[in-house]
């Protein structure tokens, strides 16, 4: 199980492959992993770049909660979330959930309600430059 | 000991600063601590509540030494 | 769009970075991806190797007609599926789906649709070596 | 021309055989063609049928020069 906030872009396919190398090889059978990636365009507007806030220790416990939460309600091997935080650019990751399971159905459920809990409950906030200059705080996280 | 207030994101802009420190008082909860912090300002309809970094309701109650947090909905992912 | 049967093994996120390294930046936030890896046992028993039939032509045409159908449900940027054929070892990555759109209902949607489809109708078959030293054809995929 | 007949995975093994090639007959459905390539057994409850590369119920016209399959359920996945 592995939690972590990056204040520098990473790979995520990297960080996945990396972690998957610690899971038990022939015990999974089912990987569902989803990346979310900065856009360049929000609610109709082009986006420069993007600033995340986050809140320093609660957010590393409620992504450890989350987690916990979707180990008490499907069987898994293992679950990784791996969150940027501070400046990112349109192209950048921001966010990794990835499920290890033994079967698909859980590997599918999990890795949406991780993406599901963390977008509705955890403490980030972000911030858009946009290309005309102005910034603003994203007031709602789009429906999934 | 003292209670440590925080703010965050657009709150944390409007309010012109990131945390607050009170003395404890009686029968604190995380609304009256709002009162007591930003006297100027009614608490936001739908700010969240922390208290100890764990989500919290208005009627919280809170102690010395806890750490109660503000801010507006999250946005992260 | 990329539908690709491999003999040979093959790193799924290495497959999953160099496909995304053509996805034009900017325009997905949703990156959704299925793995299947050959597990070390199935219906209870040890299984020691597996061996994957298909129907060449078929396969690579019924693939490609699955990703159609996902790109006339959904709103999608890219796809990718890779499956693997012949002998594999316990461990070894069998199958990828791999789905980037703008927003997540899509990406995790349409990626367990082309899981499921794949499952149900894509002509495979997979022999398993039991460690008793026995064969058998797998009869029924799991369910999902 | 003809008509190429293929099977796969288990209904291979147990016919012991892969492909077959018949010539083209009158009025050939898939279940006719099976018909004449397997006479010594039925056809199978549970079989797939494919008429060149698309999935085809039992009576799916076949022509000179199509490609018939029969196939156990699919595992792939």
């Amino acid at each position: 199980m592995s939690v972590s906030l990056h204040p520098k872009p990473f790979d995520p396919w990297t960080l996945v492959a990396t972690h998957q190398a610690g899971v038990a090889a022939g015990r999974f059978g089912a990987t569902a992993v989803f990346v979310g990636t900065m856009r360049d365009f929000n609610e109709g507007d082009d986006v420069r770049a993007m600033t995340l806030e986050h809140y320093p220790g609660m957010t590393e416990k409620h992504l450890e909660a989350i987690v916990a939460q979707a180990r008490e309600r499907w069987t898994l091997e293992d679950c990784l979330i791996a969150h940027r935080v501070g400046a990112i650019e349109p192209g950048e990751p921001i966010v990794v959930t990835a499920v290890w399971s033994a079967h698909r159905r859980e590997a599918f459920e999990a890795c949406r309600f991780l993406m599901e809990e963390l977008k509705h409950r955890a403490p980030f906030w972000k911030r858009e430059a946009l290309a005309d200059g102005g910034t603003r705080w994203v007031e709602k996280n789009t429906e999934g | 000991m003292s209670i440590t207030v925080r703010y965050f994101a657009s709150l944390r802009e409007q309010l012109g600063r990131g945390e607050d420190r009170l003395d404890a008082g009686d029968a604190d909860t995380a609304a009256a601590v709002w009162a007591r912090a930003v006297p100027e300002r009614d608490m936001p309809e739908r700010v969240l509540i922390a208290v100890n970094q764990e989500y919290a309701e208005p009627d919280h109650p809170v102690r010395d030494g806890d750490e109660v947090a503000f801010f507006p909905p999250v946005t992260g992912g």
